[in-house]
């Protein structure tokens, strides 16, 4: 990804005008969800859609409740009330492991590769809902399953290629850089064959440059697979460029809900997070601020 | 490009361009693989030749050890699928071991035995049953499985050691007395019996009586219980094993079903072990019997153990590389005493026993010092050698 | 005064990580060290903490010494009782045990008077923390581990401090904390080595900088001055330089990359 | 095929069919050796006995071989040990097979009940150290002494005749739960019933050393008299526990529940006081009576000087003298194939020298003898002093054992 | 009546020493992870030195002193010999290395013992029974239940009145974070072997007894130390009190059954009511469940 191409530049589509590539990308509804630990409130009846084909960011100070809300629309965390919908599907109702089926795919906010397996094989495991097979008929090599193995490695091998990861194919998921372990763990959530992609906290750890070609991943995953993208990022340079709506929480609860402009402006938001006593935010791209 | 620069690809981005891939067609097919494939099938027909040939050339006790390593192989396979790549601890593999016995005795037993309960099955009717008796007796321990984790799921697991043991000496008309044991047939597949040195069946001279029967039957067994392990575990299966063993949490998201997996984890491995305990039977001439003491023999905590440090020296998860590691744990200490002459008679000299065992002892200790990873890190250590002499070979000829 | 020297450090057999980089880190002062991702600015912090071993690293040029003492000649625990302290890149908290334990292990090396005052002003900057203090480390959010991490390190009340990252993944609003704190920190005397992504804030809060690039120093001098550089607005600043220029800049080589990338199809099963 | 000339493997090596003086033979006697085998636990568990039968045998196998041999050939003995381990002894089994006629010694009941199957399919006669009536099923199994069944029976019968116990009493015995034990067990059962008497019973493992619970079990049930057929280890712990708990009554042990170096043990004085009596097949170490056995003895103590004297060595040279016999047998009848001796064995009745009583293997499914010797433990080397015997009791002569036909 | 007592003497005096040697495992594992299948190795390597002690020098205190100082010189030379040198191996490899140390050391000793009887090491309180409440029991049980009250007293006043139980987590948690705090790693590790090993050392000479090992004294001690994994586990390997614990709930377990129900279910209850523990408690009677996040 860091060389230079055919000189046919195509511009980048502009946000907020998804793509329709002909898929049935259903909205996520997530509807007054609730979630506690004990004495702690993590989610409190936070409530947002994500609308299909739109990039959709959801940020907060630290210990929000932003990867919380991640678990409880994976189905990772149970909710105390509320529901969380996949346009007529109950996601609620669903068991976990069940959802990616559904099209959910998510990439964790900390590294949760299998250091020991190799990144095809790490990207393989997105596949795991799309194929089919248990134990007797991998054991015996089932021609179906053969064949099914290698298309699906064939796709896993195009999306890897696609977040740059081709050279490291067949090396083992440990031994990669944190920014490309960190592309490993997208390539397996876009192997789940989202309608809707979680992100949380994809540029963490990333400098301007990469950041912004992270930016323009997600662009373009957006714009060529026309899905929705939930994206958790705490770069606001990344995420008022690109995102088509930004819900903020702050202690567990919604306290905007609006596109970036908007939402960048909002006190609430600014005292809550965006911090306005002095801009020390460095590159989060706070453009509108000038120095202090 | 090599592997050896420390620079990041992106850190000049712009700056350097490096040479794209874009022009070549994206593929999951690793470079080497036609090369790959060549060797794989010539190491797997030098291994049939192998196979064939080795019942000629080697004598009966050694048969024996080398009959004993492939039960071992056989159940460390699936124990070290279900520690190294579902990432569930058991020491409960004896146990299985036992079961897998026993099912096998009471199945193909004769049905008309008065102290013995058997059901009369043809004898290859009644191991593949007793393989998934096993396993099912495996998965049955699941719920209590699923519920523990790494040493509470082994020490729990040890548990049934200790209730297989006595299980046995309670029910003596399915598991035999522990005295006597009871007998069970041999292998009979249509007609050929692998238990027999009658009929004069011979090869290049040598007659092939039931240790060179068996051992032929037994390296067809560990061969198909590598293939169908090499299957699960590069497959679908493996694949979500692995991802449950480093984070039950990633594995739901990605849609492996967490419980129904590590249930399904425990019965393969105890199927595996369940087969283990057919061959013991047949490697004991028909004979099941139970433990006198619960850590002495051959179910006991003492091989529950020693499955582990098969599956840990050979490297976990490594399916090949159990098989060095039943070689040491398994061969090891009944080889030395064949190769050693005549005892000691002074009580505390060293006879083949303990020299036996103190080797053993010293070499696991050391193979964990100096190869931590497990004997199939020397394999990987190697091949990697081989691999670089080769390509700085092609470097400096070019 | 630490100082480096000559310094170079190898992982393994064959990755060099570090070649003959020297500069010196005056009492008092905030060093900023930038680089991009793997030009060796963590295996420099271990380098100096010691723990370099633990990664299968080890120093095969050069010394480094504080206060006249070669520090790596120590182990990472004799490194830390001459007070110099490292935060290390990943949070690496202990996620078994409670937040309160966590401080609590922070301190062991520091003089058991000052621990109670040292966790009272832990919890005044993060007050969070003194809310989740029972709970284990590692059920906390991946910002308040974060937290937790430079909190366990200020507890030892270090002379030189190393922080690795201390700004990843924290909220914007938080990171101007960090800020505020590395300059508080300093205040008390306390050298401080910062590596960071986010450069305007490490550039801003530093009085000295230097640059890795590959392994090797590329520059070095006021951080005033490196902020004005050409290079370093461009590399390590990103679109955050004042200039129209450098955002578009920015934009184009987003553009360039995307132009180098295959698509993706939609999978149609 | 190039390979057909070079393979390992012979068949077993068969002695020509008709040697010198028109003899049969077939695997392990040549015109000058005759070689015999033993499987043994020199290292395990059981390496006491096993050590001490070895070198009885060894002392046998050089006095004949300096009076010219059996048959004109000398004796040969391999020895190997299998540290009671199955596993081992499998392998060790099938690497002596082809060189020896017969097994002087199989020690271990899982080892005999492993090879039992092989050495009945392979026509080899084999003493076992072990003497369980339930293994008399066939000939191959030659046993010397009484079984343990009979043993217990002995002691009973010895416990009442001294009026210790008597009709109406309940008798408690502790046995191992292996063959050892359970045979044992079936004498007592067969004693009580026979007599009158109540019967409990607690059954232990191999590997418990620790008796606390079935002696509590037993002093709880009023027992007058205690039964052990356990290790040594294990009458240690059960004599220990039951001093301490106050049990008094009069405790007999099967021959195997004693080693003289529980003398050395903090059951010492309880095994001194005289509520302990034991029983053995063949006589003591350095026993006065027989003249044979002081001779062993003092040979012993010069080739092992280091090493607790016991009454091994007799036993081990009582096993060599009946193979004697039977090969004795075998050459006069002509015949020293397998199968040969195993129809030898069946005419064959040895006299020890005093070792043991007379040993009579004619009777298919019988003890060789139902005589033991009855013995209490000594402060003096081998550890034990004979009270009465050799004798066979009364119910002892009339019990059926399993195979008896 | 008088059998009660007796079993709950006997149980509660097995269990004490179980605790001693649980404690002790819990303490190697805490500090390293690693499951110690060595701990009967280094209990029978502690016997056999006093034994040969006390048989030189005639003195049975000389000897019980040389047990401790063996216990821990056998756990501090497998700690910094050989687990030291396997820096790079998982848990479970070290876990196996133990296994290797433990075949080789019992091997030697009971070669070493040839034929000779197996030593006892309780002289002063061996097969000397007391009267107690009109009952008579072993002394053994006493002594060691009132000495493991005071041993294992004195060792949990210093693990929570020093920072060594807060250092011994971090480390094991983290080797590189605490090595960070200023932990020494491997003062922390080999002073937890050190314990563990002292204390096998003086269970030791509770286990060559008759009253507890019985006829094998030595010999036994090494099969009775596996009731370790079972207590300590029972406990739940979190805490050393859970360990005590499960010392005395194996040891009264082992008793009851054995009394009132069969001596062969008595091996087996030990681990039906571990198991029992474990499907309602996971993680032992007070261990916490290990929660996960991402
Ligand atoms: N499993 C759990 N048990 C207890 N508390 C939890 C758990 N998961 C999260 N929390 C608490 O809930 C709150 C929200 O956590 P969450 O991880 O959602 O924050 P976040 O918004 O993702 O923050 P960050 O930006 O720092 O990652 C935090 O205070 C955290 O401590
Ligand atoms: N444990 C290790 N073993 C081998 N190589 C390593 C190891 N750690 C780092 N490296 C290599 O050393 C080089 C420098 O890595 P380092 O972690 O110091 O980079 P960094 O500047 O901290 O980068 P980042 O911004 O990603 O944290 C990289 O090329 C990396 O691949
Ligand atoms: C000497 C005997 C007690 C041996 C016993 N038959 C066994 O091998 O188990
Ligand atoms: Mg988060
Ligand atoms: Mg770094």
């Amino acid at each position: 990804m860091s060389t230079l191409a055919p000189e046919t530049p195509e511009t980048p589509e502009t946000p907020g005008q998804p793509v329709d590539v002909g898929r049935d990308v259903q909205p996520l509804e997530v509807d007054g969800i609730t979630v506690r630990f004990g004495g702690i409130v993590a989610l409190d009846d936070v409530s947002f859609t994500v609308r299909p084909g739109t990039i959709h960011a959801l940020i907060g100070p630290n210990g929000a409740g932003k990867s919380t809300c991640f678990n409880a629309i994976t189905g990772i965390y149970r909710l105390a009330s509320g529901t969380i919908r996949l346009g007529d599907t109950d996601l609620t109702r669903t068991a976990a492991h069940k959802i990616p089926a559904l099209g959910i795919g998510r990439a964790f906010q900390n590294l949760a590769l299998v250091g020991t397996s190799s990144v095809l094989d790490n990207a393989m495991l997105g596949r795991y809902a799309l194929t089919k097979g248990g134990f007797v008929q991998y054991a015996v090599r089932a021609p179906w399953t053969m064949r099914q193995e290698r298309r699906h490695q064939q796709r896993a091998a195009e999306i890897c290629d696609f977040l740059g990861l081709s050279a490291h194919l067949h090396k083992p998921a440990a031994a990669l850089s944190y920014g490309d372990q960190k592309r490993v763990d997208i390539a397996r959530a876009l192997n789940v064959e989202p309608t809707v992609l979680l992100l949380d906290e994809p540029a963490a750890g990333m400098n301007a440059s990469e950041t912004a070609e992270m930016a323009e991943l997600i662009h373009q995953i957006r714009d060529e697979l026309g899905i929705s993208i939930l994206l958790v990022e705490h770069d606001m340079g990344l995420v008022m460029g690109i995102a088509d709506r930004v819900t903020v929480l702050d202690f567990g609860r919604r306290i905007a809900d609006d596109v970036p402009a908007a939402v960048q402006r909002d006190p609430e938001v600014i005292r809550a997070y965006l911090g306005s006593d002095d801009d020390e935010s460095g590159r989060d791209g706070n453009h509108d601020e000038g120095k202090a | 490009m090599s592997d050896l620069t420390t620079t990041h690809p992106s850190a000049d981005a712009g700056d350097t361009p490096e040479s794209t891939p874009s022009t070549q067609p994206v593929t999951a097919v690793r470079a080497d693989a036609g090369r790959r494939r060549i060797i794989g099938w010539a190491l797997a027909a030098l291994g049939v030749l192998v196979v064939w040939a080795i019942p000629l050339f080697v004598t009966d006790p050694y048969l024996l050890v080398l009959n004993w390593i492939m039960v071992g192989a056989v159940g460390g396979m699936g124990l070290t699928m279900l520690i190294g790549q579902a990432g569930q601890l058991s020491l409960a593999h004896s146990f299985f071991v036992l079961i897998g016995g026993a099912a096998y005795a009471v199945l193909a037993g004769p049905r008309t035995g008065d102290d013995y309960f058997g059901l009369g099955l043809p004898s290859w009717i009644a191991a593949i049953l007793a393989v998934v008796i096993t396993g099912g007796v495996g998965a049955a321990f699941a719920p209590i499985s699923g519920r523990l984790r790494g040493i509470y799921l082994g020490v729990a697991s040890l548990s049934l050691v200790f209730l297989g043991y006595w299980l046995a000496r309670t029910f003596t008309d399915i598991f035999g007395s522990t005295s006597s044991g009871r007998y069970a047939p041999a292998l009979n597949l249509f007609g050929f019996d692998f238990g027999t040195n009658e009929g004069q069946l011979h090869v290049l001279n040598v007659q092939i009586g039931k240790d060179e029967r068996m051992f032929w039957l037994f390296a067809a067994l560990t061969a198909l219980a590598y293939f169908v392990g090499r299957g699960t575990v590069n497959g679908r299966i493996g694949r979500g094993w692995r991802s449950l063993r480093d984070n039950e949490a990633v594995a739901t998201v990605m849609g492996v079903p967490v419980a129904k997996q590590k249930a399904n984890a425990f019965a393969v491995s105890s199927a595996y072990a369940g087969l283990a305990g057919v061959m013991v039977v047949w490697w004991y001439d028909g004979l099941l019997k139970p433990d006198e003491s619960v850590d002495a023999g051959t179910y006991s905590t003492v091989v529950a153990i020693a499955f582990l440090a098969m599956c840990v020296i050979g490297g976990l998860g490594s399916l090949t590389g159990v098989l060095f590691g039943a070689a040491l744990v398994f061969g090891l200490p009944q080889l030395i005493p064949l190769l050693r002459g005549e005892s000691d008679l002074s009580g505390t000299g060293f006879t083949p026993v303990v020299v036996t065992n103190l080797l053993y002892g010293a070499l696991v200790v050391l193979i964990i010092i100096f190869e931590p990873g497990g004997l199939a890190g020397i394999g990987r250590r190697l091949r990697g050698l081989v691999q670089r002499s080769a390509t700085t070979g092609k470097g400096t000829s070019s | 005064m630490l100082s480096i020297n000559d310094l170079s450090v190898r992982y393994g057999r064959s990755v060099t990580a570090l070649r003959g980089v020297s500069f010196e880190v005056p009492d008092g002062q905030v060093v900023a060290v930038l680089g991009s991702n793997g030009a060796g600015k963590s295996t420099l912090l271990r380098a100096i903490s010691g723990t370099l071993g633990l990664h299968g690293g080890s120093i095969i040029g050069g010394s480094v010494e504080y206060a006249g003492e070669r520090l790596d000649r120590l182990d990472p625990a004799g490194v830390v009782r001459k007070k110099v302290l490292q935060v290390p890149e990943g949070r690496q908290i202990f996620g078994r045990m409670s937040v309160e334990e966590n401080l609590r292990a922070g301190g062991l090396a520091a003089p058991a008077s000052a621990r109670d005052e040292a966790r009272e002003r832990v919890y005044d900057l993060f007050p969070i923390l003194k809310e989740r203090a029972g709970q284990p480390g590692g059920l906390l959010s991946g910002g308040e581990q974060q937290m937790l991490a430079i909190g366990r390190a200020m507890m030892a009340d270090p002379e030189v401090l190393l922080l690795d990252e201390p700004s990843l993944g924290l909220a914007p609003q938080m990171i101007n904390r960090i800020g505020r704190i590395v300059t508080e920190i300093n205040e008390r005397g306390t050298a401080v080595v910062l590596v960071e992504q986010n450069a305007t804030m490490a550039l801003r809060v530093s009085d000295l900088a230097v640059v890795l690039e590959v392994g090797e120093l590329a520059l070095q001098g006021p951080a005033r001055e490196l902020a004005d550089s050409e290079d370093v607005q461009r590399l390590y600043l990103g679109g955050h330089a004042e200039s129209e220029d450098a955002a578009q800049l920015e934009t184009q080589a987003a553009a360039r990359s995307a132009r180098s990338r295959r698509g993706l199809e939609v999978w149609r099963g | 095929l190039v390979l057909t000339g070079c393979s390992l493997k012979t068949p077993e090596s068969v002695g020509g069919g008709g040697g010198a003086r028109g003899l049969k033979t077939d695997v392990g006697v040549t015109d000058d050796t005759i070689t015999l085998g033993s499987l043994t636990d020199t290292s395990g568990v059981f390496k006491v006995l096993g050590l001490a039968i070895t070198q009885g045998s060894q002392m046998w196998a050089q006095d004949v071989n300096a009076t010219g041999g059996i048959c004109g050939r000398q004796i040969k003995l391999v020895s190997a040990d299998h540290g009671y381990s199955a596993e081992k002894a499998v392998p060790l089994y099938n690497q002596m097979k082809p060189n020896v006629l017969g097994l002087v010694q199989l020690l271990g009941s899982p080892i005999l009940a492993a090879l039992k199957k092989p050495i009945v399919n392979d026509k080899i006669a084999a003493i076992p150290a072990s003497w369980a009536s339930d293994n008399l099923d066939v000939p191959n199994v030659v046993m010397v002494g009484p079984t343990y069944d009979v043993e217990v029976i002995n002691g009973l019968s010895y416990l009442q005749e001294e009026g210790k116990i008597k009709k109406g009493d309940t008798i408690g015995h502790i046995y191992i739960d292996s063959e050892y034990g359970k045979n044992g067990l079936k004498g007592s059962q067969y004693y009580t019933k026979q007599n009158g008497m109540r019967l409990v019973s607690a059954s232990v493992t191999s590997t418990e050393s620790d008796l606390t619970s079935a002696v509590t079990r037993m002093r709880s049930s009023g027992v007058k008299a205690l039964v052990l057929t356990t290790t040594p280890a294990q009458t240690g712990s059960a004599l220990g526990v039951a001093s301490s708990q106050g049990m008094r009554v009069p405790i007999f042990g099967s021959g195997p529940s004693f080693t003289p170096q529980l003398l050395q043990s903090p059951a010492r004085s309880v095994l001194l006081s005289g509520q302990f009596t034991s029983s053995a097949l063949q006589v003591p170490y350095n026993y006065d009576k027989t003249p044979l056995a002081q001779e062993i003895s003092t040979r012993f103590a010069k080739d092992q000087p280091n090493q607790v004297p016991t009454y091994g060595p007799n036993q081990g040279y009582a096993n060599g003298l009946v193979w004697g016999a039977i090969l004795k047998q075998a050459c006069s009848d002509g015949d020293m194939t397998r199968e040969g001796i195993l129809k030898a064995v069946r005419k064959t009745s040895v006299d020890t020298r005093g070792l043991t009583p007379p040993l009579d293997f004619t009777q298919p499914g019988q003890p060789s003898t139902r005589a033991g010797y009855l013995m209490q433990p000594a402060a003096v080397p081998g550890g034990l002093k004979v009270i009465e015997g050799p004798a066979a009791s009364d119910a002892a002569l009339t019990y059926k054992t399993p195979f008896q036909k | 009546m008088d059998t009660l007592i007796q079993v709950l003497v006997n149980g509660l005096g097995k269990g004490a020493v179980f605790a001693l040697l649980a404690v002790g495992f819990v303490i190697i594992y805490k500090a390293t992870e690693t499951v110690n299948f060595a701990h009967g190795s280094i209990a029978i390597f502690a016997g056999y030195i006093a034994y040969l002690v006390k048989d030189a020098s005639g003195s049975w205190l000389l000897g019980a002193v040389a047990a401790v100082v063996a216990g821990a010189a056998l756990a501090l030379f497998i700690e910094r010999v050989l687990l030291a040198n396997a820096r790079n191996a998982h848990s479970d490899s070290l876990a196996i290395l133990t296994i290797g140390v433990d075949i080789f050391v019992f091997t030697e000793i009971v070669r070493r013992i040839g034929t000779q009887s197996p030593p006892f090491l309780g002289d002063p309180y061996d097969a000397k029974p007391v009267s107690l409440f009109g009952v008579s029991v072993a002394r053994t049980f006493l002594v060691a239940l009132a000495v493991a009250i005071v041993l294992l007293a004195i060792f949990f006043l210093a693990f929570r009145y020093t920072t060594w139980g807060l250092a011994m987590r971090a480390q094991s948690e983290n080797r590189e974070a605490s090595a960070l705090m200023g932990i020494r790693s491997w003062r922390v590790t080999a002073s937890a072997w050190l314990v563990g090993g002292a204390l096998a050392g003086i269970a030791v000479l509770f286990l060559a007894t008759t009253d507890i090992g019985g006829g094998t004294g030595l010999l036994a001690s090494h099969t009775i130390a596996f009731a370790a994994f079972p207590a300590a586990i029972i406990g739940g390997l979190t805490s050393p009190g859970g360990a005590v614990v499960g010392g005395l709930i194996v040891g009264l377990t082992d008793a009851l059954a054995a009394q009132y129900v069969n001596l062969d279910f008595a091996k087996v209850a030990v681990y039906l009511v571990m198991l029992a523990v474990l499907v309602a408690r996971p993680s032992g009677l007070f261990g916490k469940v290990e929660q996960l996040r991402v």
